[in-house]
This record gives structure tokens, sequence and C-alpha cells, in this order.
């Protein structure tokens, strides 16, 4: 691919017209702005425009201590509420040099892989519903209700866990719990070849997902993406094998391609499903591995929350935390100072920000009606800032606060109503 | 094939809970009212773990007024009372993270499995503790 | 004279009411089946009501970019075609009110016509959504209107010898003789192939997964929709009612005419009840049938997939089932 | 890979043009620990484009991400990369850092070698006021088009935090 010809914003020609999608698009769940410049149906140029959910996460995180950070991490995104406090944790325990009890590493790998299959869950609920398959949709999100419902049992909470602290991890698995995560696993287990045949049997999602939106192998690698995405395309990265930690380090864990279901990497949709699915069966493996083989020990190695205060006070260093999140990895760098209870720097790095890039050989050349299940195919995660907004009603831009929009909207409904 | 799916569906019963009532009433706040008079039945929530992370409870009597908890939390949820040495939570604002729980080194703290605490006013008396 | 003219206006206002309100109900079934064939609990019988009234007292926007009459006209343009159908077409066993003002080619015309205001009323909206969406309507109806003509011609061609001396165009004559039990072997194969094209154009017709592209609510947010709210949007949504109860009852008319009162011989007004309570049952079967089990069961095609399907295979198996019928009268 | 291996090809490449190094040694695995390396580099802004285009021609880097430090006079950036990906414990993070004062505020840019760079480096622009020479497009990413507040850059917290707190008042209650 041609370097230069790769931007954020690329332009066609004059016959051609632009259909803005977003910040509100039913296609999109979270706000992002796409431009598209058409020929007919035909995409020939995109400019992307996120931020509009930015909420200044890194700047509020510098600005209190560690343990507050780790809740503000796990608000990031709901669906990785476990992905950015693992990778959070790990790069303060590395900087601090704090150790984790085994114990805690397989809880940590447990509810992480479990948030794995319930977010590729939601991920293949919402391409069928892109698809206008609403039907798959449904019938996907009810099977995930059980790994939601075995979430709340084990962690308390249906999202935003709260499972792993600096040093370990905050909640047991009992053996009473044990059971339970296997009945679910169980369950999925019978489940499985209903799904791949549900998506990839199904003639009418292989025609809409079926060499639409192909990144390619060399494209994956130039555009640094991540996860599913790139692996999609064939490429074989994956953090939990290529640099493990945690309780992956224990197991031999693969990272999953389209090879593994047996055709030629394309890098399409209907490739995004096949990993993803099979991630499903591989997170089914992994939970069983550490459910069998979860050492007996403690749950932290500072347990008492003013002596983890203490030490994280006193430490002094830098370190990187790295995670596999379902949609890929998750970096965070953390600088700690002596003396200093609140991270010095403190830089996330979520999926979806290496998969933007991605986004736009994605589009290229694609049909509008493909838009929606692209823009769905590198599952976005679009967790960034503020409360402003940005309105332009005939004169210059301006940004309005939030009381601005309540008595605008008042002002509407008073218009309507009187 | 996922036809086959549908039409067991079609006979089956909804996965969907129907909480609080099936459908819209006419008028919610007179269900409501009935509700509390006791003369209509809504259908409960699916059941929840003992161990749920809801509402927090505070034993006032065994708070030594430490603040460990203020430190912690992380959506400065909780008022320090200087004169009785003691703590307000203000729940509206609460996270549900339970980390006060875990810091308060006596206990005074602990979860409850309560969820359902959607009110119009954010300082009424059921989202203030202690 | 003023007395037939008095009893036509007041059947006219039954059948214009009584059409609305049946497809009113039957959209209830659609939306309440659906959501128990996905799982869900889904909304009560009655909701298309709540929604028509709700939509009646919404304001009426009109974007800034719109041209402002075509936009205003347009919905009630769409509204007047579909209850126009009412007329021509045979409901519950009676023979149409306007049966012997117009035929078969006038029903085709008309039933394109809410399609062609949608398409104009979304050129009219100025927004690039409703423009892409007429766009894909334009495409759509080149698409499926020729393998309709071609059934609807090919059943009343074929008609045209089996019941000689009779304006065999007019959907009652065609009703009062099904072709069935009149044609060979070869002439029952072309006409399950005919039949087969009526179904799959139904859903098209009637702009449903997983031919609602030109509507596509996760690609172009509702698109020939997009701008329209309140009342033009209301009558839009009647006109979409209308026009389902009418499809169906096209189908029944060219394929299932029977009733029931003349096999149990009950003549009569209980007959007549029998019967429209029979049709109202078939109508529900074939909705069921060609529109809600299609809509739950697959994803969203896109146009031009759709275009392909409806020009090989869909126009094909019509024109065969026009050979084979045609063969049919030479055998 | 042996981190070993990335340091001698790059001191062979360029000698004392790297200012510092060095190798972080990390035991993973509860049953049968084993060693990841984390490997730091210092480089000059002017040896940083060398660098990266070294790293890309031998390695096959994955770029994280740019972290940025404000330490007063001057910003540290670190260039996060990982190299060795595709097998298991192949890989090692391998981070770049580089420091920029703030009076001769620009760095040169690595999308001709990375084009997934672009994300990051814009981000780097609207949070710090970098300039990045030779980007291709240096539109602001995150933030509204017309903010000019640089959030993460510590001598303009004044201005930062007086437009946060215009954004974030509580409805009711001033805080």
């Amino acid at each position: 691919m041609n370097n230069e010809s790769i931007s954020l914003q690329i332009r066609g020609g004059a016959t051609c017209y632009s259909v803005p999608i977003g910040p509100v698009h039913p296609a999109l769940k979270e706000p992002i702005r796409f431009e598209f410049n058409l020929d007919g149906e035909r995409i020939v140029g995109v400019d992307i425009k996120p931020g509009f959910a930015h909420r200044g996460i890194e700047y509020m995180g510098m600005r209190r201590n560690l343990i507050k950070v780790l809740y503000l991490a796990e608000r990031i995104c709901g669906i990785c509420s476990i992905s950015h406090p693992l990778a959070l944790t790990q790069a303060v325990e590395n900087a601090a040099g704090i150790e984790v009890p085994p114990r805690a590493q397989y809880i940590r790998a447990i509810i992480g892989e479990l948030e794995r299959i319930h977010s590729h869950l939601l991920w293949a609920g919402v391409g069928a519903h892109e698809l206008g398959f609403d039907t798959l949709l449904h019938l996907t999100w009810k099977v995930r209700e059980k790994s939601m419902d075995l979430l709340e049992q084990l962690t308390g909470n249906r999202v935003d866990y709260a499972i792993p602290i600096f040093s370990g991890v905050r909640r047991d698995i009992p053996d009473e719990k044990a059971h339970l995560a296997y009945e679910a696993l169980d369950y999925y287990r019978g489940l499985l070849d209903k799904m791949i045949d549900a998506y990839l049997h199904d003639k009418s999602v292989e025609m809409r997902t079926r060499n639409v939106g192909v990144l390619s192998y060399d494209d994956a690698i130039a555009l640094c993406a991540v996860g599913p995405t790139a692996r999609a395309s064939g490429v074989k990265k994956d953090v939990r094998q290529d640099m493990p930690y945690l309780a992956y380090a224990d197991m031999e864990i693969k990272a999953i391609t389209p090879e593994d279901f047996g055709t030629e990497p394309i890098g399409d949709v209907y490739d995004n499903i096949i990993v993803r699915l099979l991630e499903v069966a591989q997170s089914i493996e992994i939970i069983e591995y550490c459910l069998e083989n979860m050492p007996k020990g403690e749950l932290m190695s500072i347990p008492k929350i003013p002596a983890l205060l203490a030490a994280l006070k006193k430490a002094e260093g830098e370190g990187i935390g790295r995670h596999e999140a379902p949609r890929g990895e998750v970096f965070h760098y953390v600088r700690l100072e002596e003396g200093i209870e609140e991270p010095v720097v403190w830089k996330v790095k979520a999926p979806t920000y290496n998969n933007l890039m991605a986004w736009i050989p994605k589009f290229m050349g694609e049909e509008i009606a493909d838009i929606p299940i692209i823009a769905a195919s590198i599952d976005p995660c679009v967790c960034c800032m503020d409360r402003v907004h940005l309105v332009d009603r005939g004169g210059e831009p301006s940004v309005k606060v939030k009381d601005e929009l309540v008595r605008l909207s008042r002002e509407k409904t008073r218009r309507i109503c009187g | 094939m996922i036809i086959g799916t549908l039409f067991k569906q079609l006979f089956g019963k909804p996965a969907t809970n129907p909480f609080p009532v099936k459908y819209m009433p006419r008028s919610v706040t007179a269900l409501l009212e009935k509700v509390g008079a006791g003369k209509a039945a809504i259908n409960p929530p699916i059941p929840v773990p003992s161990d749920l992370r809801g509402k927090i409870a505070y034993d006032r009597d065994k708070c030594i007024g430490c603040q460990i908890c203020i430190r912690v939390c992380p959506a400065n949820v909780i008022e320090f009372l200087p004169e009785e040495k003691k703590i307000r939570m203000y729940v509206a604002r609460c996270t549900f993270c339970a980390q006060c729980v875990d810091a308060c080194p006596v206990g005074a703290l602990s979860t409850t499995d309560e969820f359902l605490l959607a009110d119009t006013d954010r300082f009424s008396e059921n989202l203030v503790v202690g | 004279m003023t007395a037939t003219l008095v009893s036509s206006i007041w059947q006219g206002v039954i059948i214009l009411f009584g059409g609305a309100l049946l497809g009113m109900v039957y959209k209830g079934f659609d939306r309440k089946l659906a959501a128990q064939m996905q799982g869900r609990i889904g909304p009560p019988l009655r909701q298309p009501f709540y929604d028509v009234i709700k939509l009646m007292i919404k304001e009426n926007v009109v974007p800034d970019h719109a041209v402002g009459w075509l936009y205003n006209l347009m919905p009630i343009a769409a509204l007047v075609a579909a209850a126009t159908l009412l007329f021509y077409i045979p409901l519950g066993g009676f023979a149409p009110l306007l049966g012997g003002y117009g035929d078969l080619i006038l029903i085709l015309y008309l039933l394109a016509v809410p399609s062609l205001a949608m398409m104009v009323g979304g050129f009219a909206a100025g927004s690039p959504y409703a423009t892409v969406g007429a766009q894909r309507e334009m495409v759509m109806l080149m698409a499926y209107e020729f393998p309709l003509a071609v059934t609807l011609v090919s059943i009343a061609w074929r008609a045209s010898y089996l019941v000689p001396g009779q304006p065999v165009f007019s959907l009652s004559v065609l009703a009062a003789h099904p072709l069935w039990g009149a044609v060979g072997p070869l002439g029952v194969i072309g006409l399950v192939l005919l039949f087969g094209a009526l179904f799959i154009v139904t859903p098209a017709e009637l702009t449903k997964i997983p031919f609602d592209i030109p509507e596509a609510e996760t690609e172009i947010a509702g698109g020939l929709l997009a701008e329209y709210s309140g009342r033009n949007l209301a009558m839009f949504y009647l006109a979409d009612a209308v026009k389902m109860v009418v499809m169906a009852s096209l189908i029944i008319a060219l394929f299932f005419p029977y009733g029931l009162a003349s096999i149990f011989g009950i003549g009569g007004g209980w007959g007549s009840l029998l019967d429209v309570m029979f049709y109202l049952v078939k109508v529900f079967v074939v909705i069921f049938a060609a529109v809600i089990t299609v809509r739950v069961g697959f994803a969203r095609l896109k146009i031009d997939q759709v275009t392909r399907l409806f020009w090989l295979p869909v126009t094909g198996a019509a024109l065969l089932g026009l050979l084979l019928l045609a063969l049919d009268g030479i055998v | 890979m042996i981190p070993e291996e990335i340091l001698a090809s790059f001191r062979d490449a360029f000698g004392e043009r790297i200012v510092n190094e060095r190798t972080i040694e990390r035991k993973v695995g509860t049953v049968e620990p084993r060693s990841v390396y984390d490997v730091w580099i210092e480089v000059d802004r002017e040896t940083l484009h060398d660098a990266v285009e070294h790293l890309c021609r031998h390695f096959n880097p994955h770029l994280s991400v740019i972290s940025g430090d404000d330490l007063g006079e001057k910003v540290a950036f670190n260039y996060h990369f990982a190299t060795g990906w595709g097998e298991r414990y192949g890989e090692a993070t391998f981070t770049i850092r580089t420091f920029v004062p703030k009076d001769d505020f620009r760095v040169p840019t690595i999308t001709d070698l990375l084009p997934g760079a672009q994300t990051s480096e814009r981000e780097k622009i609207e949070f710090f006021g970098l300039t990045v020479d030779g980007i291709p497009d240096d539109r602001n990413l995150f933030l509204p088009e017309d903010m000019t507040i640089h959030p993460w850059r510590k001598d303009l917290e004044e201005e930062t935090s007086k437009e946060v707190r215009r954004t974030v008042k509580w409805e009711g209650r001033d805080e």
C-alpha cells in the first residue's frame, strides 16, 4: 500500500456528494463522525472524527490517588471493564515492583476471559443488527445473558466488576461458586456449534459479509491494527501468546486466525466473525484450565488498604502494562514518583485507538449498505471526553455547555406544547 | 437451522423478564400508588446474588472516623462530619465499587443487595446514608 | 339512482375505515408475532393504534432544505392511492366496489403509486439519507415491477382462454374462476412458479426485511422516511398498513379465492359471515408466511443483490411460469 | 526475541547516538517462571527517525502508542513499540525515548515508516501543542476543532483547569 495515500481524510473527485454518518446514527452505538464521499453508492473518500465522548480520563487520573484511578480506568469502557484495570494494575505493579499471588493471577484471567465471551457475543449481536438481522441479535444476546449472570455471581456486578486491585484481587472464587462457572461453560460449549451454524453457514449473512471490508495482511501490519481485526487478516498477534502475563504464562495459548477454521485469511467481515466465534471457544478452554489448576493461597500480597496506599506512595519508577482485551491490545504506561500519590504520567491506549486507521482501507470502494457492518467489524469502542457540544446554526460554531443545552431543550418543549 | 428455533420461540415463553409490568400502564404514578396501597402487584426483578455490590449500609456506632474510606472513594461520595467524627454518603454519586467496604478497618460499612435506587431527588432520604 | 349512490358512499366509507383498521390490526400481529419469534414480549396488539394517534398529535416538521409543498403532498398521495386500491380489491369474498371501472392493470399502477410518492417525498426532503433512500427505492421499483407484472398478466392471459367472453382482467372474474382446477399438470407447475414469484415480490412491495433497503434503519437511518414526522409519517404508516392488506388480498384473489360457505352449503348472512372470517384468516396466513416469517428469518440484502435476485431467478421463474401456462394451453 | 539481539543491532548501527539503554527482565508464570523483557533506549531527536527506520527495516515492529511526559523545560516522548510478535514468548516491548525542549517543540513524523502512527502523533499535537514535521494531517483528533488549550502541558495547567471547571459544573452545586 502506498503510504502517502493513507490519511484519515481522503477526498474523492468533483462528481461526488458527501453523506455524514454520526455522531448520532442508528448504526453507531457510540458517538463518532464519519464523512463519506460517495460516487453513487460507492465510497470514494472518508474522513473520521472521533472525540465526541472524550472525557479527559487521563487528565483526571493524573490528579487523584492510584486506587481512585483504578476505578476510573474501569469506567473507560463499560464492555472492557476489566481490561483497563488489568493493564493498569500490571503497569503499576511493574513500576512499583509489587508481586501478585498466583491465585489472584488465575482469578484475573478467569474474569478477563469471561469478559471476552460476553464482549464477543455482544459484538456478534451488534453485527447481526447492522445487517438488519435482528432475530440473530436477539438470539445471541439471549445466550450472552448467561455470562453476564455468571459475572454477577462471581464479582457482585454485571458490569464494572471491581475485581483487580494493585497486588491482587478483591474477591475469591470459592468452590461453591466454581460449579456455577462450570455450568455456564457447559452451556456455551453446547451452543457453539449452533452459533457457528447461525452465523457462518447462513446464506444471507455470508452474502453480506464475504469480501466486504477487506483489510489486507500488509495493511494490518502497517496500520498497527490489533486484536481480532488484525488476526482476521492473518496477523498472528495476541499479547497472551506473544508476551504472556498473569496466568496466561502457564497455558499454551495460540493466536486464532481464520486458518483455524480451515479457510485462508482474507481480512473481511466474515473472517472477523470466524475469529471472534473461535475465540469464544478458546476462552471456554482457558477458563476451564484456570478453574481446575487454580492454586490455593492468598488474594493480595498487601491486603491492608492503608499499607497499599503507603506502598504506592513510596514507589518510584515507570511501568508498562499490556492486556489482550476482547478488542485487542490494551496498553497502559505509568510513571510514579516517590512521595506523590498520583501517577505522574498515565497514558491509556485502547484497542480502537490502533484500529481507527484500519477503518480507512476497509471502507474504501465499498457501498453505503456496507458502512454499518464495516464500522462494527473492528468492534469499535469509542472511549473518549467532554460534556460540551458543538452546535452550528447558521453562525459561528460555538461551544454549548450543559446548562445552555437544557435551556434550549426546555424552550423547544414550551414552543411545541404552547 | 434458524427457522426451527424461531418457531420454537413463537410458542415458547419470551426471554424477557416482565419487570416491573408486562406493558406500559396508562399511568405510571397511579400504578405505583396502587402498588404502594397493596392493590396491585408488580413482577419481581431477577434475583440477585447475596453478595451483590448494592447500596452501602453504614453502622454509625462502629465508625471511628478514620477517613480511610474518604481517601479511597473514587466518586467523592463520602462527606466527613468533623463535629461528630462520622461520615455521610450521597448514594446518588456512588459507583458501587465497594472499595470503602474493603478499606474500612472496623467493618462499619457493608454492601447490601438493594439496587432499585431510582429517585427524582438526588438528596432524598433514601439516597443519603449516615 | 340516488339510493345506490348513497349506499355506494356508505360502502366506500366502511371499506376505507375497515381497510385501515384491518391493516393496523395485522400490523399489531406482525409486531407481536415477530417479537415472540425473537424471544421477546413485544408491544401489545393495539400498539399501532397508539402509534398513529401519537403521530397525529405530534409536530409536523418540514426540514429547511425541503421543497415544502411536494414534501407535504406526497404522504397524502400515498394514502389516497393505497385507499383507492381498497375499492378495486375483493375484500372478504365481496366483489370490489369499483370492480366495473378498473382492472388488474390499474391495480398494478396504483400499487406503485405509494412507492413513487415516498420516492418523490424522499427527494423533496433534501436530506442525504432520504436522497439515498429514494435512489434505492427507484432501483427497487425497477427490480420487482417486472416479475410482478409478468405474474399478474400471465394469469389473466391464461384465464382469457378458460373463461371466454368475460373481462378477465377484472379481479372479481379471476377470483370467481380460480385457475387451479381448470389447467392441466403443466399449468399447475406454472401457477406454483407464479405464486412463488408473487410471494417473493410481496415483502419487496411492502419494503420489509430482507428488502427494506430504501428504509434500512441501520444504514441510512430510515432513508425515505428519515425526515418525516408527525401527521405525514402517520399517513405513510397507514398507507403501508393498507398496502399490506391489499397485497395479501391480491394473492388470495388470484390463487386462493375459495370460500367455506359454498363448501358447507351455508347461505345467506351466516354464509357471508363465515366467508369473511375465513378471508381474515387467509389474509393472516399470507401475511404470516410472506411477511413475518421472512422478515425475522433473513438479513437485509444489498441493492445490487436484490436487483440480481429479482431480475434473474424471480423474473426467470415468472417467465417460466408463463411458458408453462402457455404450453398447458397448447397441450 | 532476545532483547540482546535488538540492542546489539542498534549499537552497531548507531553507536554513540544511543544516549541511554536499559533492559528490564520480568518473571512470569506461576508454575515454571520464564522471562519477558522490557527494553528502553534513549536517542536524540535527530536520531529518532533513523532509529524507527532501523526498527521497521529489521524487526517488524508494532507501535502501541506514543506517550508524553512533561518534565518542565522539556517533554519526554516515549515511542512504545513491541517487536517479535507471532510466537509464544517471542515478543519484547521496545520503547524509544526522546527529549524535546519546549522552546523548539517539534519532532519528525514517523508516519512515512508506520502509517498507523498517525492517530498517536495527532493526539500529541493537540494534547501537547507539539509540531510534527511532515505529518499528512494535523487537525485535532479527539478535541474539538476550535479548542486551543493543550491539557497535558503542565505549564498550561491554569488555562486547562479553567476550561475544565467551566464544563464540569455540577447542576445546582458549584464545586
